[in-house]
């Protein structure tokens, strides 16, 4: 079982979050999170353009059986991409989960994903 | 005559009450968007009082109570022009300066159009809007506030109308359709949840416009006496009664009574007795703010099923409330006033409503495809996604909780 | 005589400004509870303004101001039900129409059950609260206002109570503490800490109950004159002094002056001031106000250590600050108001406030029981801790910052 | 004369606006800091209305109306101390309750403070802050008020001062600007992006700000009649066309209109024609309006290049709006006001702005200076990275989101 | 080392945390997450019912040493399950630690956890 | 390829961040949490004093390659602590990433990171 971690922009989660549903992947954890790269984002202060030093970001957990993460991943990376990908679209890392558990049942390993 | 200090001072807070109803709106639309829209929204009710609060000092005031010009489309008069001549006239009949009355006057211009706004939500782009208002202000609200409450207008005299039932809501209620209609719904609608960013806001906003509308109301008496007292009962019970309406529908609908249902209620009830506060008894009042909230909600229920997009139900309250208070009030009016004949009285009433449906919905939708294809209006899905307050305007309404 | 057009301005804002504490009670009492109830505590304030609201048009105004039936327990007079027969009436004493005089003694209708409302937050059910401030205001508060406000009620006269003192803060401070008994704690009070959640709303709120009250003391002098103004002086002398003797407390106590203090210090002083406003000059309202601080201070850490739950200190503020002004007043009328001596002046208004105190007291209790037996008022645990937005209301009250 | 209960209803009213202005200023500047610090910025205003409203009931009112002491430099009235002798005074000329003057004029000391807490926001000790204003109101604030509306004051009758430009805005602004050099700026300024935490409440702010300066300015003709129409409409066509001003020159510079470039268009046309309202015509304020935002715009951007840390633009727009509007004034004054020759009329202008600023200016300095070094007021970089709310109140403003 | 990680709902989370503690594991780190699962929440809009597409939901990790992920999974189990087991109850997993410091000393290892 | 978690106090969060940018580490994500340790933080309510069940932290992530650990974390030690260290300053922990993919570019693996 892995644990895969995206980082996408905020206006993508709804594509993302659909096109995951529509690949079988129902079952997700989203969070707020913001994030220091290379992106800028202006606002303006009478006058002033003032660049946050943090852009907000959203972050989507999915923990999934080994033969679902390349389906994953692959859905993320269409669906997170800004036309031909534009800096900021974010980042997607992957761990490995040794074990996972349903609060509900108390089901444990892969079927309780 | 001379001026009565004391007209002069109700007239001059029922202003300041008006004005009020400016940042209550703004509160009100703004938390019944999402998050990114807050600020755009609230700068939709915002803009009104700036470029129409400027708009009618100089021409304004003069096109909606000068003289006849033009067969009567609209008035004129270059005294009224920059208010120069009037600077330090009195009105004789109302024992007020008419400065007052022309800025009293000068709130109702502001709100028409900010009212409009709730329609297209969350979907028009800041400048386009600008334009938008400052042209509708000009060519629908003016000519029509002639019409109805300038002695030289074609329905003066005849509609009752008597805080702008007609000229008010009707007209931004009916505007507010052909918008929704013409611009299309917004990126997701109807499938995408999208829930209110602040109902605390909204809740708050509501609680303003009812002490505004007080202003609104009994301000429309020009006086400050038994109609003016008269007025502001019928206001205050009608919106009582709306907001009981509306609870009592939810409970039996839903089991739960909802805020957002309560504050609809609120409006629907102060909508419909705009045009009848002067004119109706107390019990009159609360009859139509009763009958106000039920048909409200099951207008709202059809428009969910016919599919278009009144984000903020502009049409299903403003609307349909300001028809029904200006058609309903026939039948409760104060012995005496009014026409001999309920029927002949309902005949007036319906040609005002017509007109100002008529006229402000053709216009309306000249207006939009004019700003919408000469300046742009509509803002496209992306910009829609990243939402107005960081495409229009730069911002960012709350980081109240943000670590950006 | 005439309508005085200056006094029936005033009386016409005033009832405005006293409409706009209800937002200010809301924003007041909403930022004070959990996230998830925000938007019920809302609704305990704005429920009563449409409950309350229509009952007083119907027969409120009739069983408070009419003549005496059942042996004086409350009035009743035909011509006012549905204010029917006072559509045009004036009132010759106050030169104003009798209208404005019936919707501003309703707007303190509408203020006094929803005050009690925060001694219970967080933890009824909202058509148990419904039910119950209906019959409340019925049963408990027309009554109240008959005896003290009408000319035929037995404490008409006697004790002073300019604004409502009595009739108000005290009786809505003694129902708030028998409920907060008879319904109990809220789930994990007092171990789980509960921390407001929009101070910052709560200062605001506070900031409009100020606004507010200027038309609630000055209001009730019915006039527009020299009362009036030492009215609204002795108001805004009261509620300064009071914040800043709350702060300066909490200087001394923990070297911090919090928010809430301070604003617990203006509500402290204003109804401190209340039954007071009209009778005591400037010096006078300065010492209520500050005295009362101390006492709400010190009556509210008492309070902790009893370990009741009074949410929001509705009886450590409006009771205590309320039965400390009625008392206090006596010792700084100013001179020639008031009975020939001090100490008759003082049995007098210890009368009053007894009787507020023992007539709320248990009819609250009794319509308690009823309410809860029969309708149900006491959320689950399990309801609690949804929160009264999501059971009671299927609403959110913020999604400013959430994904959802 | 008698009392004139129509005047007297403006004027309570009146002093009911001006109050608002302060829970609308504390949401202004609430919503313009750093979450951590909203809390503390909000005390701020509040804090003002509590220690001034005391202090001018004490002896506020006898500096400023008493007869001339010290050679002028302020006045005193035994009579005034505690507002003892005035109880019932009627004041001849004006026609109302010379209570109700008292209070009005109370409110314009409590504004002044106020407002200068908004160029040291975010980095002053609470304590500090309280001893601070309470010496300023007393040295500064009295004296000016006393030398520019007393008609002993040796400014009196000379420059053009209708609603408190000199004595309010610019005397607030300089005071600012001394501050914010003698204090240093923010710790992390401007490295670190300071973003406002909550723009929603600034906007609903700037819109309570403009409905309680109708009071303010309107409320300065004490009277209910043409002169008060006159200021009323000045004031509102001002705010209108500021607004205007600065979106319009915003849409230049950036294509976008933010909506804190609107409200701080509203408030530098509040604020230059604050001076002016009752003696400009409509045109004239609309002119000074538009004009006041474009020097405002630009006195802001210069600001950003010099590099001092004025957080809130108090002197950027209070002080150079005022200085604009009090000097501006000259050239479009109604027909019939000021001195024969504009040239005089310019010169007493100018003599009114420069002494308000010197006087301010070096006795702000004087009194930032004794404060800091006796009881501390700037707080440590420590301090601000942990906030005002937490270090100085022990609370925080929002924990709607929070799981804490 | 492990990282458990529980996603549970939120009105749990006062309950959960108190028997964590109760079972000597009092260090926990908690963040608001919404999620997309099985589970339903509806609100009520003028007349409409509304579901949004994400819940609300409580994610909190604890890092603790091999010996205590028992005891510390066993305990959310059993308090965060409204009655038999609700739909939406959620989910744990755990995921190995390789190191941990706490930044007061600078400690490392299990005595930092 | 590591995942560094680092939970520090609120008040760190400017100085952390930029200490990490002097040593080269520019990518990092943040968001809000709370946590419950030893520390306390006492607000006042109506003369009373209290105090949360759990006090607001900051959470900071690191994907990076095995090379920059130690850097990353001996900055976070160096800038998150208060004075000599002072109760609540935080944790950090180590846990291994599988794989790394850039959503802009698809890249894999160190480069992405
Ligand atoms: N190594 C990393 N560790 C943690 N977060 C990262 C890392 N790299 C990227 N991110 C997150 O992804 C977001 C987008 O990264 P950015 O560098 O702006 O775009 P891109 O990766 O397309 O060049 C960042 O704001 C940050 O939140
Ligand atoms: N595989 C998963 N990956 C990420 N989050 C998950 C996963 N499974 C469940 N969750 C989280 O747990 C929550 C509850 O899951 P849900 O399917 O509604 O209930 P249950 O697991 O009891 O059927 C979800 O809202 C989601 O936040
Ligand atoms: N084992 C742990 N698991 C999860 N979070 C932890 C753990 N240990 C510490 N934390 C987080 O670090 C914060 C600081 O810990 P605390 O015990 O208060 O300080 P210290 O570690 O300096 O003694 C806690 O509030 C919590 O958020």
């Amino acid at each position: 079982m892995k644990l895969i971690t995206a980082i996408i922009q905020e206006d993508k989660l709804d594509d993302v979050r659909e096109a995951l549903i529509q690949a079988d992947i129902t079952r997700i954890t989203v969070s707020r999170v913001a994030g220091h790269g290379r992106q800028d984002d202006i606002d303006i202060y009478r006058g002033q353009q003032i660049a946050p030093s943090l852009i907000a970001k959203i972050e989507m957990k999915i923990a999934c059986n080994d033969e679902f993460v390349n389906i994953a991943v692959d859905t993320i990376l269409k669906t997170a991409r800004h036309g031909e990908g534009t800096i900021g679209d974010g980042k997607i890392w992957i761990t490995p989960i040794e074990e996972c558990i349903r609060i509900r049942t108390g089901e444990k390993g892969g079927s309780a994903i | 005559m001379d001026i009565d200090s004391g007209i002069t001072a109700w007239m001059l807070i029922s202003t300041a009450l008006v004005l009020l109803m400016v940042p209550g709106l703004a509160m009100f639309y703004g938390g019944l968007v999402r998050t990114k829209n807050v600020i755009g929204t609230m700068m939709h009710s915002y803009a009104a009082i700036a470029i129409v609060g400027v708009i009618w000092a100089v021409c304004g005031y003069s096109m909606a109570f000068g003289e006849n010009i033009l067969g009567g489309w609209f008035g004129w008069n270059w005294d009224y022009f920059f208010l120069k001549g009037i600077d330090s006239s009195i009105m004789e009949d109302y024992r007020i300066p008419e400065l007052v009355y022309a800025m009293f006057q000068g709130k109702f211009a502001i709100i028409t159009p900010a009212l409009i706004a709730g329609a297209f939500a969350e979907r028009v782009k800041f400048r386009g809007y600008c334009i938008f208002i400052a042209l509708w202000s000009l060519i629908v609200y003016n000519p029509l506030c002639h019409w109805v409450w300038d002695d030289g207008g074609f329905l003066y005299g005849k509609a009752i109308d008597f805080a702008g039932g007609t000229v008010i809501h009707i007209s931004a209620g009916i505007a507010g359709l052909v918008a929704a209609f013409y611009l299309g719904a917004r990126h997701g609608y109807p499938k995408t949840a999208m829930h209110p960013n602040n109902l605390v806001m909204t809740v708050t906003g509501a609680g303003l416009l009812w002490v505004g509308w007080f202003g609104f109301n009994a301000g429309s008496s020009v006086s400050s006496g038994l109609q003016t007292a008269q007025a502001l009962s019928a206001t205050q019970v009608a919106a009582a009664s709306g907001a009981l309406s509306w609870m009592l529908i939810e409970f039996a609908v839903h089991k739960k009574a909802t805020s957002l249902g309560f504050v609809s209620g609120i409006l629907a009830g102060l909508v419909a007795v705009t045009p009848a506060a002067g004119d109706v008894p107390v019990y009159g009042a609360m009859i139509l703010g009763f009958i106000a909230s039920v048909i409200c909600y099951f207008a709202i229920l059809l428009k969910n099923k016919l599919g278009y997009d009144d984000s903020l139900d502009v049409f299903g309250i403003h609307g349909i409330a300001g028809i029904f208070g200006a058609l309903g009030l026939t039948f409760v009016l104060r012995a005496g006033s009014g026409a001999d004949s309920m029927l002949e009285q309902l005949r007036y009433q319906t040609e005002g409503v017509l007109a100002s449906l008529v006229y402000s919905g053709v216009l309306t939708l000249v207006l939009l495809v004019f700003v919408d294809k000469i300046f742009g209006l509509r803002m496209s899905p992306g910009e829609q996604k990243a939402g107005i307050d960081h495409t229009q305007h730069g911002e960012h309404g709350y980081r109240m909780n943000n670590l950006v």
